[in-house]
């Protein structure tokens, strides 16, 4: 069902209620003297995007805005992850001491629109639309990051960005180009209804998706394009470090899996969710590959990595490698187990950068000396919390990470990738050295005299709490998130 | 009730951590009496199961299962048979010592009983679960208690010998992960249960794969993952070369927990094999068992024998011991005969006794000296007479002297293996005399010769310590003269496992 | 021999030792701190007494029976059921294990009581008397058990109560160590012992017919007879793994080495277990399969030669000893040799008989040399001796009479044993074996006398403090003692020469004992043979008396003063040295090559403890630093220099990230190009 | 000049392909090896050109429809917006190192 310009409004209405939010913000932003009023303002307004989301789920698939927009459950979903880490990284904010140096007004604006973007990057049903929901993002990500006063981190991890970004999207509009080219359209349907004609010159071909995947590789910080990551998660104010860390993430995979199913593959037999690619474009070999070179190159690095931050980034880079397993597939099962491994992957990754805002408060400190013996400093529950998150990011059961990875490798080996499912395993058991570190930093060593007491920042805790028990309920019973993911599959429209 | 008498034995322990988590931290005495109350259960649930256990049929018993993840087909699914029923009993004994055994723990104590309790779970669990996913969830809740447990309450090196320990059996499990989940793609319907794979054990291929290398060994599927599964079990054993973080976690965990390690966890390599490998790979195994069972047991059994040989540490000759002694479990259940697999399981049992009395042995001796050099002691008999003639028993017994458990097991072994493998067995065989070798050094050394100067006045063992050690050694004798109150139980089950690959032999 | 009689005693036989152990081992010390040594004598002597009446019980119940259905059996449980594999714990008494267990409680009884006396003032007596008891009842369990299992179980029950015995004094290292030489070159004849179980075992089992009991062993012996095994027959593989077992227990080349040194323990344990009972297992053990043995001639033939060997080293090496310990425990080495080569040659009643009269006489012996040192203070060197006749007239005699048993006296015990074997050997047409026994012979004579001339003769050497105490041991010692040198005069005669009477341990033994009808032999050829030995005899005792007797021995007589062939000799022809350094110097150095191998090779591999520079892998050519090492494979380094490499990559050089991005596109252009067109 | 006009008809979609591939790779290449910021900038710019280019004439020579125009306009928008931010960002890195050389900001790294 196609719809039009103002019949789509009437779908349209979570986006419209951030909108109003933001634009709310920013008048607010002239007359409000109390900043802090805009964090609650803010958060409401994500609260109530979230409650209509939810409300729209289940909706049939429609196109809005004549075929830019898709509203399906699988771009409803990632409303709610976007939505969700929203929603952590501002309730993070509120307790961040970096937070608290910037224009607060300003942040939480651009953060909402960062958000606003993600929710295009989603539902792009256009590779205009998705161009524009990519650059959104980008844009209002590299002043976020850059966004720290009088701080030489921050300012140069937003220049690296900038940069990066703006090569890696170039690269991606000019393979659009060329996929435009050929098809003669914009449209994702379009495309695929050319592409299965085939002709053309499958080199140019292949090299315009190849030049297509740089730019969707960098938003979701894959290898080799995910260079900008660990200087950014550095630089930028730990709340939005988390937020571009899950969120960022999550719309990747959410372009990415829009772009090269809808578009660039066939759909097998009627209802059996198989899919083949084109035959010219060996984008499984190339995933494959892709996902190999992530997960080692995240994880190897990480290894001796003693700031704290810098080492999250590098094994966001291996989850990045991970959730691409699911990709390789080419059926439902995958994309299920990627679209698991996001939440889980939320849940997980904002409760360790939530840990490191505690320590960061309290310290001011990021590196591994900082965590010295945390458990015995009167900071046991961040510390336990951290461990739990830890723990669930290795994927030791009976912890979320377990399942999410689980799902993965279970996708690959019935795809029957064992060399990759290997691989995958033993990255595992690599990751289990950095992150150990940390658990044992924390717990085995005794705190140094001049290591004072870490006091948990007060607004953070029940986040912390919440988000630790979700890591370990979605660890014993997740049937039901399952269900929830295995529903949001439904976008496979003609 | 006999329903859900697992489920209790599993889940009393997981309580009483929770409860221990409520208490406050400051009352240790309260702490320990909680920890201790919540391992009685599973020994009386434990001793229950013993009586009613039905020793003639070979199908699992006390079985409870419930959905757990429909989408997937996982089950809450637990029951036991004669082979786990005896790794159960042994855990719960051992759980219910080792909580006395940690009384003088007085650092962090409520996070030791803690993190304790959930290890008893996981142990239990494991042992009794019968659906894939629920066995390695299971298998993989030990690891973190137990980097804790080594890491936060060890000696000296204890963070590289927790982080060792961890590493390995991650390394080990990860593997056996992808093994589950390929025998779950190929079973069709695919299923984690693992009675319906063991009737189905001959689903699996075993046409060569065309991949090298393994074109070049003519190994099937079900080799393949057979090898994957052994590599995870090989490194709980721990069979040679992937033992190297045994001697080392051993020597830095606390008493208690080397006792679990060395008692129960070791256990679990060779329960995996038996339960999974045999079973369900039956080719495979009868393929595979030359190499990397019967030889790399009795390799074991004289590499361990002579390492430990070497050793001045008390704790680490007697982890190398358990090296030894694992590998007659290994070199028993190659021998596909009922002599060999259940001596293979009796001896499994045996050694958590033995060397569970060891490691408290030497805990004793720690306790009291701070240190386990070997040679740094001398004549303790005469100044701790009731200690040194528990050590005896214990030694002996480890030494496979008739009328003690170890006896029985390792003649059954030995026996078992002959047939089939003659080398093999005289070079296991040399094992007991380098076992005696080995002990009997260390008890010169130790217990004999003039005593010691500066341990003149050593305090004799104490009665609580003598109640950790009393029971085992009633065990050790127990089986020992009459074998059969274990054996009864092992035989129908094991016989059963052991028809399976008996008909693919060559 | 088909229908057995059940019996439900025999059990107590073996048992009331246990029960005794086990109250003196768990209780003893308190028994003694409150109610004294008496108290702990009589929980020790009082079973061993019950058993030696039950077996004397037993005994009578044989009797009764007529010759061919000599059979008691108690069987107690079924101890290990496995399958097509199953032992009971069973206890049989037939006319072989009557005389053993009559010998093992009889003569254990007598130590026990020696013991008491002699052991007296000794705090751990308690203990003491708990390896005694449990010593006895390990040895009645061999000697009763009804199957191979349960004897081993028995076997090695001794060898640890010897073990623990030895080592008994355990505040002296010397001590400890003989214990320990004696436990591990036991479990060395025990490696061979079970393999020798497992292959008979087995191979019955390959004919349908798996067992251990030995009544069945003998049924079906006849199974054996064409298997083979590596190109061996079974039976002799058998059998001579088995052998292997009984040269650790019995003392015999090349496991003899821990006897002598054993001689550490207190004097009453040697008498008990180095002498009369433990050590003969091995010959025990034989005589109980000799339808096994016999099957298999050339194990026999060994035997026969090992134990001549044996008997011939041991001797010579008595020869020089100066400790009287060591000279009993050598000759002791040298009569087990004539036992086994009495069954080398097929002639087990021989060797069961010689047993049996060296129970006696040995004892006699031990003992009485426990009553020197008991006299002497503990002082064990002869050349301190001397003289000692007249202050103890009654071990004197006792111990002339063990002297004049075990040198072949005519018409004492020794020499009726010991003239069936060498007879024996003769008819069996081994000149050769039989010529080296009758030299034996000689020496036996030779160094026995020279101990008696060194130790009662002469002017006691001893120094005054000594001297002024000497004294004759108590009542409780010397009893003992004339009983078994009555018991040296008198069991000679159940077994006469056939042309001197009726030989009644032939009858009693026939039914268990299957000997090979030999040729008959003339009465002459017979006393011609016995002369020589006579013969052999005398000279020996001339000699000693030349040269110990009329040349009194000097006090710092010094072996290092003698010739090369003395100093041999003294020093046992070094074997112990050649042991030490290469099996037990080569075990240790296998231990620390293999503890080595794990901490350096294994721990490197893994953790990579090595300082190398390692890899760069070819992936970030362009940052590459570092050299190339192709050797280096240790897995965790190799892992932490790529990672550090990867980390190298992060320049933070905004370019040089681009570069990246660029080469993977131009990465992927060329894969495209190269290899998926 | 009639020759030129004859030529420019002869203009087709392969030379704007040809121009715009080498604007493209002009941009790369100035982003690979200039050290300047702004420098850099501007090479980011080139790209973003070549692909507009490439919109235009794919638009005009085979579909025959306005997207490749609005996208090409809408590329214009945001390569403002992007210069506008970078300016910023280059403006305060400026303010905290005195200088716009990207060799200079190489503290986070590793």
């Amino acid at each position: 069902m196609d719809l039009g310009n103002v019949a789509s409004l009437s779908l349209f209405y979570p986006e419209i209620v951030l909108a109003g939010t933001i634009i709310l913000l920013t008048i607010l932003d002239l007359v409000v003297a109390n900043k802090r009023a805009m964090a609650y303002l803010g958060l409401a307004g994500c609260l109530v995007a979230l409650v209509a989301t939810v409300d729209l789920y289940g909706t049939e698939s429609t196109l809005l805005f004549h075929r830019m927009v898709a509203l399906d459950n699988f771009s409803l979903f990632f409303k709610v992850v976007t939505l969700a880490a929203l929603v952590g990284a501002i309730w993070m904010s509120i307790g961040s001491g970096e937070v608290r140096q910037v224009h607060l007004g300003e942040y939480y604006i651009v953060l909402l629109t960062c958000g606003f973007g993600m929710f295009f990057m989603a539902s792009a049903n256009n590779l205009l639309m998705a161009y524009l929901g990519l650059e959104l993002v980008s844009l209002t990500s590299y002043i976020l990051t850059g966004m720290l006063p009088h701080n030489r981190r921050s300012a140069e991890a937003a220049l690296k960005y900038l940069i990066y970004g703006g090569v890696a999207s170039g690269t991606m509009i000019y393979g659009m180009s060329w996929v435009f080219g050929m098809a003669g359209s914009l449209d994702y349907a379009a495309i695929n209804a050319a592409m299965g004609e085939a002709g053309g010159n499958q080199v140019a071909l292949f090299m315009a998706f190849v030049f297509i995947l740089a730019g969707f590789g960098y938003k979701m910080a894959f290898a080799p394009f995910h260079m900008w990551s660990p200087d950014v998660y550095q630089g930028a104010p730990t709340p939005f470090t988390g937020f571009l860390s899950v969120a960022s993430n999550a719309a990747g995979v959410a372009i990415l899996i829009r772009f090269f199913y809808p578009a660039v593959s066939t759909l097998g037999q009627e209802g059996s969710w198989a899919f083949q690619a084109f035959p010219a474009l060996q984008w499984t070999d190339l995933l494959v590959a892709l996902s190999i070179i992530t997960m080692t190159w995240g994880n190897l690095s990480a290894l001796n990595q003693r700031n704290v931050k810098r080492l999250l980034a590098y094994s966001g880079i291996a989850h990045a490698g991970y959730i691409m397993m699911g990709l390789v597939v080419l059926n439902n099962d995958g994309l299920n187990a990627m679209l698991f491994y996001v939440v889980v992957y939320l849940i997980m990754n904002l409760g360790a950068f939530l840990v490191v805002m505690i320590v960061a408060n309290a310290t001011g400190r990021e590196d591994m000396d900082a965590y010295r013996g945390l458990a015995w400093r009167g900071a046991a529950f961040p510390a336990v919390c951290m461990m739990v998150f830890l723990a669930s990011l290795t994927g030791l059961p009976p912890l979320a990470g377990f399942i999410g990875k689980f799902l993965l490798v279970a996708a690959i080996i019935e795809g029957q990738f064992y060399l990759l499912a290997v691989v995958a395993m033993i990255n595992t058991v690599i990751s289990l050295y950095y992150y150990w570190r940390i658990v044992k930093t924390m717990f085995l060593d005794e705190p140094a005299p001049e290591d004072g007491p870490v006091a948990a920042t007060a607004s953070a805790v029940p986040l912390l709490g919440a988000l630790a028990v979700l890591t370990l309920v979605l660890g014993v019973y997740w049937a039901p998130l399952l269900d929830y993911t295995t529903g949001s599959l439904g976008f496979f429209m003609q | 009730m006999t329903e859900h008498v697992l489920s209790y034995m599993v889940f009393f322990p997981l309580a009483g951590m929770l409860i221990v988590l409520c208490l406050p931290r400051d009352r240790h005495d309260l702490i320990r009496w909680v920890s201790a109350a919540a391992t009685v259960p599973p020994l009386l649930l434990g001793i229950g199961l013993y009586v009613n256990f039905d020793t003639t049929t070979t199908g699992m018993q006390f079985v409870q299962r419930a959905a757990w993840i429909p989408a997937f087909n996982i089950e809450y699914y637990v029951g036991v048979d004669g082979l786990s029923v005896s790794m159960v009993l042994l855990t719960a004994l051992l759980s219910f010592l080792c909580i006395f055994a940690s009384w003088n723990i007085d650092k962090g104590v409520k996070g030791y009983f803690a993190l304790f309790l959930l290890l008893d779970t996981g142990m239990t669990g494991v042992f009794v679960a019968l659906d894939f996913v629920l066995f390695y969830v299971f298998w993989e809740v030990m690891l973190l208690p137990m980097y804790f447990l080594i890491g936060i309450w060890g000696g000296p090196r204890k963070e590289y010998a927790a982080i060792k320990f961890f590493l390995y059996t991650l390394l080990g499990s990860v593997l056996m992960l992808v093994a589950i989940l390929a025998l779950y793609f190929y079973s069709e319907p695919n299923t984690f249960d693992m009675t319906k794979l063991m009737d189905r054990s001959n689903l699996y291929s075993t046409e060569p794969l065309g991949m090298w290398p393994f074109n070049v060994w003519g190994w099937g599927f079900q080799h393949v993952v057979w090898m994957a599964l052994f590599i995870g079990f090989a490194i709980k054993i721990p069979a040679f070369p992937f033992h190297t973080w045994l001697p080392d976690a051993h020597v830095e965990a606390p008493t208690a927990i080397s006792v679990i390690l060395a008692g129960i966890l070791l256990k679990m390599g060779t329960y995996g094999i038996l339960r999974i490998n045999y079973p369900m790979l039956p080719e495979a195994t009868a393929d595979l068992a030359f190499w990397f069972l019967a030889a790399l047991g009795a390799w074991n059994i004289v590499y361990g024998g002579l390492c430990a040989m070497a050793q001045t540490d008390m704790k680490k000759l007697v982890a190398y011991s358990s090296v030894s002694h694992m590998g007659y479990v290994m070199l028993g259940m190659a021998a596909f005969n009922t002599q060999g697999i259940n001596g293979a399981v009796l001896q499994m049992f045996n050694h958590g006794t033995i060397t569970a009395m060891l490691f408290l042995l030497v805990g004793v001796i720690y306790d009291r000296a701070h240190h386990r050099d070997i040679d740094g002691f001398g004549g303790l008999a005469g100044i701790m007479p009731v200690y040194a003639g528990f050590t005896a028993l214990a030694f002996f017994a480890s030494m496979g002297l008739p009328g003690l458990s170890g006896f029985v097991s390792e003649v059954l072994v030995l026996l078992g293996a002959w047939p089939k493998y003659h080398a093999l067995t005289i070079i296991a065989a040399l094992g007991i005399v380098i076992t005696a070798g080995y002990m009997l050094w260390m008890m010169q050394r130790v217990y004999l010769g003039p005593p010691n100067e500066k341990y003149r006045d050593l305090p004799e063992i104490n009665g609580r310590e003598i109640f950790t050690l009393f029971p085992l050694g009633v065990i050790v004798v127990v089986v020992g003269v009459y074998p059969r109150v274990v054996l009864d139980l092992l035989q129908a089950s094991l016989n059963n496992i052991n028809q399976m690959v008996i008909s693919h032999l060559s | 021999m088909d229908h057995p009689v059940q019996t439900d005693f025999l059990r107590w036989i073996v048992l009331f030792p246990l029960l005794g152990a086990a109250v003196n081992g768990l209780l003893g010390a308190r028994i003694q701190d409150r109610w004294g040594e008496r108290a702990v004598a009589l929980v020790a002597c009082a079973p061993v007494s019950l058993s030696f009446l039950f077996s004397l019980w037993a005994f009578g119940r044989l009797l009764a029976l007529p010759a061919k259905e000599r059979f008691l059996i108690d069987a107690f449980y079924t101890w290990i059921p496995m399958g097509s594999f199953s032992v009971d714990v069973a206890f049989w008494v037939d006319p072989l294990s009557a005389i053993m267990i009559l010998v093992v409680s009889g003569i254990g009884g007598l130590i026990h009581f020696y013991s008491i006396g002699y052991m007296h003032g000794d705090r751990s007596l308690w203990r003491y008397f708990a390896y005694l008891n449990l010593f006895t009842f390990s040895m009645l369990l061999l000697v009763t058990g009804d199957n191979l299992l349960l004897m081993f179980v028995g076997w090695e029950g001794v060898g640890l109560c010897s073990w623990a015995l030895i080592g008994f004094w355990y505040h002296d290292h010397t001590n400890t160590r003989a214990g320990n030489k004696a436990f591990i070159v036991n479990r060395i004849g025990d490696f061979g012992f079970v393999l020798g179980i497992f292959l008979l075992y087995w191979t019955l089992a390959g004919q349908g017919h798996g067992t251990l009991a030995f009544r069945e062993i003998q049924e079906h012996v006849g199974l054996l007879a064409d298997i083979q095994l590596w190109g061996i027959g079974v039976a002799t593989l058998v059998t001579f793994l088995l052998f292997i077992g009984a040269t650790g227990k019995s003392a015999q080349i090349p496991l003899y080495v821990w006897l002598p040194d054993a001689m550490q323990g207190p004097t009453p344990v040697s008498a008990l277990i180095h002498a009369a009972t433990m050590v003969t297992a091995g010959v025990y053990m034989i005589a109980r399969l000799n339808e096994l043995f016999s099957a298999a001639p050339a194990t026999l033939g060994l035997i026969a030669v090992i134990g001549a060997a044996t008997a011939l080293f041991a001797a010579t090496i008595a020869v020089t000893q100066n400790d009287i310990k060591r000279v009993l425990a050598y000759s002791t080495i040298s009569q087990l040799g004539y036992m086994f080569l009495a069954m080398g040659v097929a002639a087990y009643t021989a060797g069961v008989f010689h047993l049996l009269t060296h129970a006696f006489f040995k004892a006699c012996l031990f003992l009485g040399s426990g009553s020197i040192i008991h006299a002497m203070q503990g002082e064990q060197d002869m050349r301190q001796m001397g003289g000692l006749r007249k202050a103890m007239p009654a071990t004197f005699w006792t111990f002339t009479i063990g002297v004049l048993a075990i040198a072949g006296t005519p018409f004492l015990a020794g020499f009726f044993s010991k003239d069936a074997i060498l007879w024996q050997a003769w008819a069996s047409h081994n000149e050769v074996l039989w010529g080296v026994a009758v030299f034996v012979a000689g020496l036996t004579a030779f160094y026995m006398f020279r101990q008696f001339f060194m130790v009662f003769f002469g002017e006691c050497r001893a120094d005054h403090h000594v001297r002024d105490h000497l004294h004759e041991s108590p009542k409780i010692m010397t009893w003992p003692l004339w009983i078994l040198a009555a018991g040296s005069v008198v069991v000679g005669y159940i077994g006469l020469p056939p042309f001197m009477g009726a030989n009644l341990l032939d009858g009693w033994l026939d039914p268990v004992i299957h000997l090979p009808h030999g040729e008959h032999h003339s009465v002459a050829e017979e006393v011609g043979v016995m002369s020589v030995s006579i013969a052999a005899a005398v000279a020996g005792v001339a000699i000693a008396w030349f040269l110990y007797y009329l040349r009194t021995p000097s006090r710092d007589d010094s072996p290092e003063a003698k010739g090369v062939a003395y100093r041999v000799l003294y020093n046992k022809y070094y074997v112990d040295e050649v042991y030490q350094f290469v099996f037990v110097g080569g075990t240790l150095l296998l231990a620390r090559i293999g503890a080595a191998f794990d901490r350096y090779i294994i721990d490197t591999i893994v953790d990579g403890s090595a300082k190398v520079t390692t890899i760069v892998s070819w992936f970030n050519g362009l940052f590459d630093k570092y050299v190339v090492d192709m050797l280096v494979n240790a897995v965790a380094n190799v892992t932490f220099a790529v990672g550090n490499n990867f980390r190298r990559v992060q320049t933070g050089n905004i370019n040089s990230y681009l570069y990246v991005v660029v080469g993977a596109v131009v990465v992927a252009l060329i894969v495209k190009l190269r290899y998926w067109n | 000049m009639a020759e030129y006009v004859a030529l420019l008809a002869d203009v087709g979609l392969k030379h704007y392909l040809v121009v715009s591939g080498i604007l493209f790779a002009l941009g790369i290449y100035i982003v690979l090896t200039r050290r300047n910021a702004i420098s850099i900038l501007l090479g980011v710019e080139l790209i973003l050109n070549s692909a507009g280019l490439n919109y235009v004439a794919f638009s005009h020579f085979s579909t025959g429809q306005v997207d490749g125009q609005i996208y090409t306009v809408f590329i214009i928008m945001l390569a403002a917006s992007e210069a506008a931010i970078g300016l910023a960002i280059v403006l305060a890195i400026y303010q905290l190192f005195a200088t716009i050389d990207v060799e200079a900001t190489e503290t986070l790294k590793d």
